[in-house]
């Protein structure tokens, strides 16, 4: 039996390999094809999936439907784009530093955020960033309105970020090191413990699991990584805009995580990519390609209600005999 | 009788204009199973609830082996050996047996970081899983390890409910109504494991089935209207004019 | 929303009539504010654009001509993504459309850093007429100031002592503020609102506490036209005179607020009662395209155009050769529906502004009507800081 | 200083009136069928575009405002009947995807039908100008604004508290199984409050609509506040949208009008200036962040 659990855990890891090769080819294959522009659309794609996952982790596993993770994304490019207007362009520094600032917002508005539940923590956490958005609009020295502009990309040690490859390899290296962290944490007893407090809070609470501590570890993770999306975002577009912390910014990502699959692992990247790709896919074909989107959407909720990685797990395990 | 280990000192509790408890004070004794009657809506529940930690009381203080604990939350609470059980089953329903009381074993290592572990897969923690074994097998559910906990029978759940408090190893075990909804034979069954429980751990009974009460009560209490009637032994509650005019003889 | 619409496009037989050595077809990037409460000043942009490549044949330069349009929706990170997109992804040869200041700037960078020629036909931000000039960047409209500072001057003359400012916190905004401080010298109260504003209730209640005598405001699009309609419906318009620069008194405006802007005078670098012949063609062909009268912003779209045509025209398509297109640009071979303009050392206008009042012309419309002038040949004030390579 | 503080509260009274017509509706579908529904914003943008086309048309303000109730009520209960039904007993993250989607559909007809650019929709000639009221001048058409917000704040009052479908509105939003159990049609019952609460957007929009803009989008800035408004007065409660409506509105206006001011009184200029603005503009968060740490369901919790 643990041989069997064993041997498919190391198939995932291949799979999970393989598709990483593959994503990592990508830069020099759009070389090839001329297409130099959509390497830098593809790191923005990466990003987004970063988050997405992050998100996915406090919904899917941590049971918080928090509808203000932008927050966290929006302070980690703003920690970014304030530290290099004041000369503090490595992002050795920086960027550890948007994680940093993440998760001290996180705990702040966590333990606040944890004392309501359903639809008033679903608030409460907008209300939170609405808060910052706004703060973030009024700070002249901010910005204001305008965002805050990088003057040039982090510096990387001995790699250049200007360089839209290098850029697009680092976000992949972001995101699959915290798909790995997350996958051992949610195999481990921590994630477990997330788990069980989903599925039936009051009783763990009742089995001595301080069920807040956890909640908030959990939060506190997501945002961290929410933090790290955000220093990639900032650098990407060389610019921190209040747009990255406003409600429909929080909206749009809810909605990556229920298309890709809420608690699938992969659910937030999924819904990311299949999002984005939509949009500009889309828009190639009508302008009108909102109302197409949103019957799309529409259809995944009737359809596939799990999201998609549900969704294909259902189709290839119809395909295969047993459950 | 030997020295108290719950102490419920004057504990009062308000929903907006109603009174739900009026200075209930009572004590449970060390190794005695202390049953807790009333009619319905009398307050047993909610006093659970102020014990367990689930609500603050108004006023009143909950004193455990000699310790405050009416400002400590509910898992604070588990971890100074006091467990309970729900009125209505409430146990993981998409978890199996084994996992369900995988958790509550854990759930005892009382280390604040016992599922603070965030790189160790679970699936090879043997000790654990041999005392879960260990735990179904006592009230007989050994064998059904990997059924889910949802497909369970309602009497089996009863039991399992018993069981996830049980795995966290207690001094004392608040019991909501361990036998609402069970049949006869569950019931009897219940009364059964309950009786063998009580040769190691304090119970706090609450329960309808007054046949199993008079069974298995050292010491009844009991409320009415959010007020405590009285305590004393099963005889001496049989035999109090108010319990019987306010409660038996209405449940009869 | 992304919106990515083929203006004008011509078929591939035309390729082969194309020069050896120049390109065979301008590309032109256009990214303005087409949605929300801007989008009325974008659209005027962008139907005088097509207005000037419906009179050139679609051809620039003789040369068939793309233009890309874009919504900015008037946010600079979405400007941004569109504008890359522009520059990596289509390559094209110059780019116009940006009607605010803030996006302008954010925009700005990139373009310059791509080697690619900015043609604005609105936004005229500070930092790029003075020490941020660069030779990739032409306004053939104004540097913002320039408005204000006409109206500053007329609200000085008139005597007026105690003015309250009302502007957007945006960097256009603050360089109203500055463009009127420069010439009126009284009491002045600044108010700025939030760009894209619409609700004036708890400005108003101010500026009524505050009882001054004249009120200059600069609220583009949208927001100036609920600005006034809330200004008169509070009571406000008997003891408090009305101010503002062409752009809030322009006919998108008047066409939505109507007669309660009857004798408000603003200050313009263009109207369309300029009697020469170009401007007579330009507003007689745009009522008939479009319905309406054009305002300044469709002029200075019209005049972008021709300024792109010309520089195509010079170079012969050698669209490739920076120096020279370059100096094409600044040699300016068309004529401006304005009249007459030359170029400043940093790629801003030199030129005249009216003074204009909003009265009804012999139709019986409620429309502007140019009163006499208050600068001529006026310079910014920036062009000194300017050190252009 | 204190007509200034009047005009103002006045201009608090009418966002919060205004805010309370959105409220209303959206406490009571959330409440009752227990649903996140982001596209009620949507209703009111539809009402304001449907009283713009229908004043245009008709050049009436009055029957551009009954048809824009009227139209939207239609709108609401037929997207109640093919969409919304499904949701109910779906949990909130589906109903947010759903309704989300519903918002980009709706943007994109409105846009398709009317365009990009803000359509217009102005007040009544009549009420264009100012009245006098208390030695000062005051717009009419607010004026008109805060009495029809009154009267319906007062209607709903009395339909809710002495109409038997209010009486099953009020048991629904504390305890949806026993209202069932009931056996009233709770089918017909949600058809109903939904409609009714797109009428009302519509009103609002109609209302809001010359004094704002009628444009795509303006449903989701103001969604926000109604939910903030639902929270803060706790969801289910009619009494409490109303008060959460006028909480919000007045902090909101005066905390912008007053704000700058007081801290110009104690601050350095240069601090005040840049201070004032940024607190005013959380201000609203930051009272519904407190009111949620002390009482997590709000002012008025509907349910136990």
């Amino acid at each position: 039996m643990n041989s069997a659990i064993y041997r498919q855990s190391t198939r995932r890891r291949l799979l999970a390999a393989g598709v990483f090769t593959l994503l990592a080819l990508l830069p020099p294959a759009l070389q090839a094809f001329g297409q130099e522009f959509y390497i830098s659309f593809a790191a923005r794609v990466l990003i987004f999936a970063l988050v997405a996952t992050s998100l996915n982790f406090v919904v899917g596993f941590g049971g918080m439907v928090a509808f203000g993770h932008a927050a966290f994304f929006g302070a980690g490019a703003y920690t970014v784009a304030v530290l290099m207007e004041m000369g503090i362009a490595s992002a050795f520094v920086s960027w550890p530093a948007a994680i940093a600032v993440a998760v001290l917002l996180a705990h702040g508005i966590g333990f606040v955020s944890l004392r309501t539940r359903g639809v008033y923590f679903i608030m409460i956490t907008l209300a939170f960033a609405q808060m910052l958005y706004y703060l973030a609009i009024s700070m002249k020295t901010w910005g204001g309105d305008d965002g805050l502009s990088l003057a040039t990309r982090s510096g990387f040690g001995p790699l250049d970020l200007k360089h839209d490859p290098t850029f697009y390899w680092v976000a992949l290296a972001s995101l699959g090191l915290c798909l790995y962290l997350l996958d051992r944490i949610t195999h481990a007893r921590f994630g477990r413990v997330l788990q069980a407090i989903r599925e039936n809070e009051s009783r763990m609470e009742g089995l001595g699991y301080p069920v807040l501590g956890y909640k908030l570890l959990c939060f506190v993770i997501g945002a961290a990584m929410a933090g790290l999306a955000g220093a990639l975002i900032a650098n990407h577009g060389q610019l921190a805009s209040p747009n990255l912390l406003q409600w429909t910014q929080s909206g749009t990502l809810l909605v990556m995580v229920i298309v890709g699959g809420v608690g699938a692992l992969y659910g937030g990247a999924v819904g990311a990519v299949v999002l984005l790709l939509a949009e500009e896919v889309l828009a190639h074909y009508t302008t009108h390609w909102h109302a197409a989107l949103g019957l799309i959407l529409l259809l995944v909720v009737f359809r596939a209600p799990k999201g998609i990685a549900a969704w294909v797990h259902g189709l290839f395990a119809r395909g295969e005999k047993h459950e | 009788m030997s020295e108290s280990l719950l102490v419920i000192d004057g504990v009062s509790r308000h929903f907006g204009g109603v009174t739900a408890l009026a200075e209930v004070s009572f004590s449970v004794a060390a190794g005695e199973v202390h049953a807790l009657i009333g009619p319905n809506g009398a307050g047993k529940t909610t006093l659970i609830h102020q014990i367990s930690g689930a609500q603050r009381p108004d006023a009143g203080r909950i004193v455990f082996s000699g310790e405050d604990l009416t400002a400590l939350p509910m898992h604070t609470r588990v971890q100074r050996g006091m467990a309970r059980s729900w009125q209505i089953t409430n146990v993981f329903n998409r978890l199996t047996l084994l996992d369900n009381v995988v958790l509550a074993v854990k759930g005892r290592q009382r280390d604040w970081g016992s599922g603070f572990r965030f790189w160790q897969p679970v699936d090879d923690e043997q000790a654990l899983i041999d005392e879960a074994r260990g735990w179904l097998a006592e009230v007989g559910l050994g064998g059904r390890e990997r059924t889910l906990a949802g497909s369970l029978a309602h009497g089996e759940q009863r039991q399992l409910e018993v069981v996830l408090a049980l795995a966290t190893k207690p001094k004392l075990l608040l019991l909501d109504e361990p036998m609402a909804g069970t049949g006869p034979e569950e019931s009897e069954r219940m009364v059964a494991l309950i009786g063998k429980l009580a040769r190691h751990v304090t119970i706090l009974l609450v329960e309808h089935d007054m046949d199993a009460v008079f069974r298995l009560a050292d010491r009844i209490s009991v409320l009415v209207g959010g007020r405590l009637v009285c305590t004393g032994l099963p005889d001496e509650v049989r035999a109090h004019p108010e319990v019987r005019r306010a409660y038996l003889g209405e449940a009869a | 929303m992304r919106l990515t619409a083929v203006a004008a496009t011509l078929a591939a037989s035309l390729l082969l009539a194309s020069s050896a050595f120049g390109a065979d077809k301008v590309k032109v990037g256009f990214v303005s504010t087409l949605s929300g409460p801007g989008a009325g000043l974008g659209v005027d942009i962008r139907d005088g654009f097509n207005l000037a490549m419906k009179h050139l044949n679609g051809k620039l330069g003789n040369l068939p001509a793309e233009v890309i349009i874009a919504d900015d929706q008037q946010k600079p990170d979405v400007a941004k993504a569109e504008t890359e997109k522009f520059l990596k992804k289509d390559k094209v040869d110059f780019m116009t459309g940006i009607v605010f200041s803030n996006i302008m700037l954010a925009v700005g960078p990139q373009v310059f850093e791509n080697k690619t020629f900015y043609i604005s036909a609105n936004a005229g931000p500070s930092q790029y007429a003075g020490e941020q000039c660069n030779p990739f960047f032409f306004n053939v409209a104004w540097q913002n100031d320039n408005l204000h500072e006409a109206m500053g001057k007329y609200v000085q003359d008139k005597g007026f002592r105690n003015v309250v400012i009302v502007t957007p916190n945006y960097p256009g905004g603050k360089d109203a503020v500055s463009g009127f401080k420069r010439y009126y010298k009284g009491r002045a109260e600044e108010m700025y609102t939030k760009l894209g504003q619409l609700d004036y209730a708890a400005e108003l209640a101010q500026i009524r506490a505050s009882k001054p005598d004249a009120l200059f405001f600069f609220l583009p699009g949208g927001m100036g036209i609920n600005f006034v309609k809330q200004f008169v419906a509070a009571g406000l318009s008997k003891d408090i005179q009305l101010f503002a620069p062409g752009f809030s008194a322009d006919e998108d405006v008047i066409k939505a607020v109507g007669t309660p802007m009857l004798g408000m005078f603003n200050s313009s670098h263009w109207a369309h009662d300029f009697d020469n012949p170009e401007n007579k063609r330009f507003v007689a062909d745009f009522e008939k395209e479009y319905g309406r009268l054009p305002s300044l912003y469709a002029s200075q779209g019209y005049d972008a155009a021709l300024l792109i045509d010309a520089a195509v025209r010079d170079v012969k398509g050698k669209l490739d050769d920076k120096v020279a297109l370059q100096k094409a640009l600044e040699a300016k071979r068309f004529k401006s529906v304005r009249g007459d303009f030359k170029w400043n050392t940093n790629h801003y206008p030199v030129q005249n502004y009216v003074l204009r009042v909003i009265g009804k012309d012999v139709q019986g419309r409620v429309t502007n009507k140019t009163m006499g002038t208050i600068f001529s040949n006026h310079a910014d004030a920036y062009v000194a800081s300017c050190k252009m390579k | 200083m204190t007509q200034l503080f009047l005009e103002q509260a006045l201009n608090g009274l009418q966002f919060g009136l205004m805010l309370f017509l959105l409220a209303a509706g959206l406490t009571l579908v959330f409440g009752i069928m227990d649903m996140i529904n982001l596209a009620h914003g949507s209703l009111y943008m539809v009402g304001a575009y449907l009283a713009a086309a229908a004043a245009a048309a008709s050049g009436s303000f009055v029957i551009g405002v009954l048809a824009a109730v009227a139209g939207t009520m239609a709108v609401g209960a037929l997207l109640e009947l093919a969409v919304l039904r499904r949701l109910y007993t779906r949990d909130h993250l589906s109903q947010v995807l759903a309704t989300f989607a519903l918002i980009l559909i709706a943007n994109e007809a409105v846009r398709m039908v009317w365009g990009d650019q803000p359509v217009m929709l102005n007040a009544p000639e009549a009420l264009a100008g100012p009245v006098e009221i208390a030695g000062f001048s005051y717009p009419a058409f607010r004026l008109l604004i805060i009495a029809v917000g009154v009267l319906v704040a007062l209607a709903l009052y009395v339909a809710v508290t002495k109409t038997r479908v209010g009486m099953w509105v009020r048991a629904g939003a504390s305890n949806r199984e026993m209202t069932e159990a009931l056996g009233i049609n709770v089918k017909r019952l949600f058809t109903i409050v939904f409609a009714v609460g797109a009428g009302l957007c519509a009103l609002a929009g109609a209302m809001l609509g010359p004094l704002l803009a009628v444009q795509v989008g303006m449903g989701e800035s103001i969604l926000i506040l109604a939910f903030v408004v639902i929270v803060i007065g706790g969801i289910g409660s009619i009494r409490g949208a109303l008060v959460g409506s006028l909480l919000v509105g007045v902090v909101d206006t005066l905390g912008r009008a007053l704000l700058p001011w007081l801290l110009r009184s104690f601050l350095p200029g240069e601090v005040a200036a840049h201070l004032g603005p940024a607190l005013a503009a959380i201000l609203i968060y930051v009272l519904m962040a407190a009111i949620l740490f002390w009482k997590p369901s709000g002012l008025f919790p509907a349910r136990g």
